[in-house]
């Protein structure tokens, strides 16, 4: 394969564009149809990445990759769902704030086991050793197929996401993200429900970063920051918390926009690269969350047309 | 006995302007509903506008308190009548709220690290006494923090509590219509509640930032800590986060002391705060509407 | 107190307001002078939006209403207070964290007379909150606490007192009492009064006219002596 | 307290029965009920003054709003008997136990549509893992809910339920489709244009008859006195008279309560 024309930025730009877009998908399905804010996106998919990290480097597998990638990539997802469970039965009968000081407390909490348990997880120092699960030549030609891999996921993700949305599953959750007391009255379970989505969700949060600490190979506490929640959130919040392409459309407006043509095609002091860009990138991520909240709250994509979409699946 | 003064001192000296910050924060709270987390940049600036005056006049630190906490509640004051009165006519809902907020704090955040870049900087102030207290050291600055932070939170729950403007905040805060049709303007009063809450926290960074060092981060490693404290003990109004600000301050440094590990104290915090408001929460739910 | 209202206090024409879409109000005409005005009705009659609307806590869909001549129809809440629109709502008339005497003081913010004074206008009214002044409003008995909200719109030194069904939940006791001190303060203050009330009966003892309303109109509006029974029950429909 | 109107209840109809359940909002007692039977007639009213409690002790017997004390448990049709205050809200609907609103409650995201199916839709097709079973779904639920659309002519019902009574309508059609067995309407007229009460009164008679015991709150006294087998009058938080909606118009005492006392 020659893959002269993609060089090593490309890759890595558009792998965190389908990496922020999957969990910019799960974070609508909590959000934009639950609507429960999860400020601790980065503590499932965190939790995800050093399961996976620690059980991979850490662990005598009697077997080789793929099978070790395998055991220990589900082994993070069970993780993550396990929190996801743990946190969903915290504050799932909270309002916003209590769910605000859940999520964040979480994520908190698994930045600060990777530090302080640091003869796992290596700590501030940081842990090598991760690898691909294949070899098929060159680096860059390994990094592209693992970049198809992700990207297929991701499809994966926005398949069902699509279908959650056309499924009486999706409007339960559309029902409690509007009125819980209403749903319950209905005889639904906004309890359950709530816990069931946010263990899935988390699940597959912690999956993607299990994907993301393969390909990243070197795992380290400054990427748990809260900078990963902030971009899966501004990307679904401009294209649009409720509909299905706006965590798409909006990831590629925001991450794909910054880290591959701001970062890549753009003329700026080289000096700028080391410390001013990833602080420029938050801080308009920031702003263009604000504006986007305050001026089109719903997005580029605007609200749910449940109107349209019912005439589409059950004719007028 | 000697771990318990430790703990004691220790903890109300280090952690004194947490229960300053927590006391502002948790009146925005109550009386916006808002949750904000742009609150944590509030206490940034308030450290950094401090150390702006305290080195660019040089002016002494206690001379500074008074322009720091005008020009943080003015900011604070700024945020409400730029972005959250705006967002709230947009009939921008709870939730929408404490997004932007957290957009506000993320962008305020790094715009500070952009301009002043990452190195701690710090107040140009004589180096301080180490004072034994119970068989503690505590610096002279330290002591000085604690007792200028107790006084202004008594000052300022003298104000809520016995002046005509504090009343008509927990008027305005009790019963919204009620308040209105007694012919208290909410704005005029809201805004007052904007400026307050952003000077304690401005000078809650100023102690933080004089007590050791001013970084972009330094309001947002509070913030968790501040968040807890003021939704867990908010709930029993202003003395309930006194007396659970300065219980978390000492806990946070007895667990300090026992741990080996700082972080830990922490962990140990958030997972009983967080314990705290399930078991509280699953209690609260009283009559839903339907 | 000793200075007369202007004959017409309220003079409302067309009015139509609602909650949620839903128009409770559908169409009223009515002027209210120097008297107390009985706003008798049935449960969902609209006797509690009539009142929540001439406060301007909802807003109109149509009509106007005139306050001593002058069009407050697009006022807020506290500016209809401050020309003296005093308001006391059903069942939530008091801030419940706040303490009795602070309570009062609210009230107490808008008018010209020293506070002191009309504070012991309220206290020679209400003689049991003198005792109560330091307690949390929401731990009062119904009772106490309709006194208290009484007392505070007041202090407001009112020209219109709006009272929304000011004994519903009352022991008989307090109801008596009530009423009278709704006559005296009408008496002695001058003060005119637009009283929402289920119970016909005794809003009829003290009120000088009343309007019957059944489901959002006017079903009568004349002089109290002269409403009759059955003129009633067919308001109610009973 | 309950006059002694004795009625040989029915002995298919489901009841609810509450046992010294008391209810106190901030001191003030709100509801104080000692022994009551509903659903000894398929369509009982329940009337009474404002803050009589008749809107709480229906919220109470949901569990939205939970008992200081006492208890309230369902005696169905031949079944064993269940204690409704111990369960959770959303159990209610699965013991056919359904209420209506008082005030308009709509999900402003769903479609007409969307919400009837809503509430048609089994709770194992409302499952994470399936995604598929939209097509069941509305096969097994497109007839009936059809059929309440023509009946009531919704204008479109693929949109939104945009007109408060609309929106009215659409609770009860809600209520409706969760098959109740045991059905409290709050004020189910309020807001709605004379034809459509008339057509919501027709359903209801036709689901008692079927067997439904049927309780409603409303302030049109004229749709108590005509649709009602019983009327049970309540004051002060506590049912003080049930009988005939003729004996319950003709009675000095609802009079007093209604008027005040003197007006007789």
């Amino acid at each position: 394969m020659d893959l002269k024309w993609l060089d090593a930025f490309l890759i890595s730009g558009l792998f965190d564009v389908a990496m922020v877009m999957g969990l910019a998908l799960l974070l609508h399905l909590q959000l934009g149809l639950g609507r429960i804010a999860n400020f601790g996106v980065v503590g499932f998919w965190g939790i995800g990445m050093y399961v996976y990290g620690v059980l991979y480097v850490q662990v005598d597998w009697p077997f080789g990759d793929p099978w070790q990638f395998l055991v220990c990539a589900a082994a993070a997802t069970l993780a993550a769902g396990v929190a996801g469970l743990l946190i969903g039965w915290l504050i799932s009968d909270l309002d916003t704030d209590g769910v605000l000081m859940g999520t964040l407390g979480f994520a908190a909490v698994v930045q600060i086991l990777a530090t302080t348990q640091d003869d796992l997880t290596g700590g501030a120092r940081g842990m090598g050793g991760l690898s691909f699960p294949y070899d098929i030549g060159t680096v860059k030609q390994n990094e592209f197929l693992w970049l198809a891999i992700t990207a297929a996921v991701v499809v994966v993700i926005l398949l069902y996401v699509w279908w959650v949305h056309r499924s009486p599953y999706g409007r339960l959750l559309i029902a409690i993200g509007g009125s819980e007391p209403l749903a319950r009255s209905l005889g639904k379970s906004t309890f359950l429900t709530k816990l069931g989505l946010f263990t899935v969700t988390s699940a597959a949060m912690g999956f993607l970063g299990a994907m993301n600490g393969v390909f990243v190979h070197f795992l380290d506490i400054g990427t748990i920051g809260v900078a990963v929640t902030l971009a899966a959130m501004v990307g679904l919040v401009l294209g649009g918390t409720a509909r299905v392409w706006g965590a798409v459309i909006g990831v590629i407006l925001t991450v794909g926009l910054f880290d591959i043509v701001v970062q890549s095609y753009l003329p700026l002091p080289r000096e700028w690269y080391t410390q001013a860009i990833p602080v420029l990138r938050e801080a308009l991520f920031g702003l263009a969350l604000i504006l986007v909240l305050v001026f089109r709250p719903l997005g580029i994509l605007g609200d749910m047309r449940r109107d349209r979409l019912m005439r589409k699946i059950h004719g007028r | 006995m000697e771990f318990v003064t430790q703990s004691l001192v220790i903890g109300l000296t280090e952690n004194a302007p947490l229960v300053l910050a927590a006391i502002g924060f948790a009146l925005l709270y109550r009386l916006t509903g808002l949750i904000n987390v742009a609150y944590s940049e509030t206490i940034t600036l308030g450290a950094y506008f401090g150390m702006w005056i305290n080195t660019t006049y040089g002016l002494d630190f206690y001379a500074i308190l008074i322009p720091t906490g005008i020009l943080a509640g003015a900011l604070s004051v700024a945020t409400y009548l730029a972005l959250f009165r705006p967002a709230r006519h947009h009939n921008v809902g709870a939730l929408e709220l404490i997004i932007i907020s957290f957009g506000l704090s993320i962008f305020l955040r790094h715009g500070l690290q952009f301009v002043f870049g990452y190195p701690e900087r710090f107040y140009d102030v004589p180096s301080p006494d180490t004072i034994m207290i119970l068989g503690v050291g505590v610096t002279s600055f330290r002591l000085i923090a604690l007792l200028s932070v107790a006084i202004l939170s008594g000052l300022l729950y003298l104000f809520i509590q016995r002046t005509t403007l504090g009343l008509q905040i927990r008027a305005l805060a009790s019963d919204e219509d009620l308040a209105r049709v007694s012919g208290i303007r909410p704005l005029a009063v809201t805004t007052l509640i904007w400026f307050i809450a952003g000077v304690a926290g401005g000078l809650a960074g100023a102690f933080y930032g004089v007590g050791a060092s001013v970084s972009p981060l330094l309001g947002w490693r509070q913030f968790l800590l501040i968040l807890m404290v003021a939704l867990v003990g908010g709930s029993w109004g202003l003395g309930g986060v006194i007396v659970v600000g300065v219980a978390t301050s000492v806990a946070l440094a007895g667990m300090a002391l026992q741990f080996d590990q700082v972080l830990y104290a922490q962990l140990v915090l958030i997972v009983a705060f967080v314990v705290i408001l399930k078991v509280r929460g699953s209690k609260l739910t009283e009559t839903a509407k339907v | 107190m000793s200075e007369a209202a202007p004959s017409v206090a309220l003079e409302v024409e067309g009015l139509r307001s609602g909650y949620h879409g839903v128009t409770v109000l559908k169409g009223l005409d009515f002027a209210v002078g120097s008297e107390i005005f009985a706003v008798l009705g049935a449960n969902g009659a609209g006797k509690t939006t009539l009142l929540a609307t001439l406060a301007r806590l909802i807003p109109l869909m149509a009509g106007t209403i005139r306050f001593q001549g002058e069009d407050v129809s697009a006022l807020r809440p506290y500016e209809t207070a401050d020309r003296g629109i005093g308001y006391v709502p059903q069942e939530k008339g008091v801030f419940t964290d706040l303490t009795v005497l602070e309570n009062l003081n609210v009230g107490g913010m808008i008018g010209a007379r020293s506070r002191d004074e009309r504070m012991a206008e309220v206290f020679d009214l209400f003689p049991d909150l003198r005792a109560l002044q330091a307690q949390k409003a929401g731990t009062l008995s119904g009772g106490e606490s309709r006194m208290v909200a009484c007392g505070r719109a007041l202090m407001q030194d009112p020209r219109v007192l709006l009272l929304d069904e000011p004994t519903a939940g009352l022991s008989p006791l307090y109801v008596d009492m009530f009423f009278e001190k709704i006559r005296e303060i009408h008496e002695t203050r001058g003060v005119a009064i637009v009283l929402a009330e289920q119970n016909a009966t005794k809003a009829l003892q003290v009120a000088d006219r009343v309007m019957v309303l059944s489901l959002g109109k006017a079903f009568a509006v004349m002089d109290a002596t002269q409403l009759t029974t059955q003129q009633l029950k067919e308001g109610y429909r009973i | 307290m309950v006059a002694d109107v004795v009625v040989a209840p029915a002995v298919t109809r489901p009841r609810i029965r509450i046992q010294g359940a008391v209810k106190s909002f901030s001191g003030r007692v709100v509801v104080d009920v000692d022994d009551l039977v509903l659903g000894d007639q398929p369509i009982e009213g329940l009337i009474g003054p404002n803050g009589a409690g008749k809107t709480t002790l229906m919220r109470m017997i949901m569990h939205s709003t939970p008992l200081d004390r006492g208890t309230i448990s369902l005696l169905p049709a031949g079944g064993r008997e269940t204690v409704l205050s111990s369960l959770p809200a959303h159990r209610m609907a699965h013991h056919g136990v359904v209420k209506s609103n008082q005030v308009i409650m709509d999900f402003d995201k769903l479609t007409i549509w969307d919400s009837l199916l809503l509430a048609a839709a089994e709770a194992r097709y409302e499952q994470p893992h399936r995604v598929f079973s939209e097509r069941t779904v509305f096969g097994r639920h497109e007839d009936e809910i059809r059929h309440y659309l023509d009946y009531f002519g919704f204008a479109d019902p693929t949109a939104f339920a945009l007109s408060a009574g609309e929106k009215k309508l659409l609770d009860i059609v809600r209520c409706l489709l969760l098959r109740p067995s045991f059905l409290l309407l709050d004020e189910p007229t309020a807001g709605l244009p004379d034809e459509l009460t008339d057509k919501v009164m027709t359903v209801v008679k036709d689901l008692a008859a079927a067997g439904t015991s049927v309780v409603i709150v409303e302030h049109d006294l004229n749709v108590i006195w005509s649709l009602c087998d019983e009327v049970l009058f309540m004051a002060e938080g506590s049912v003080i008279l049930r009988g005939a909606p003729h004996e319950i118009r003709a009675n000095r005492t609802v009079v007093e309560k209604y008027l005040g006392e003197g007006h007789v």
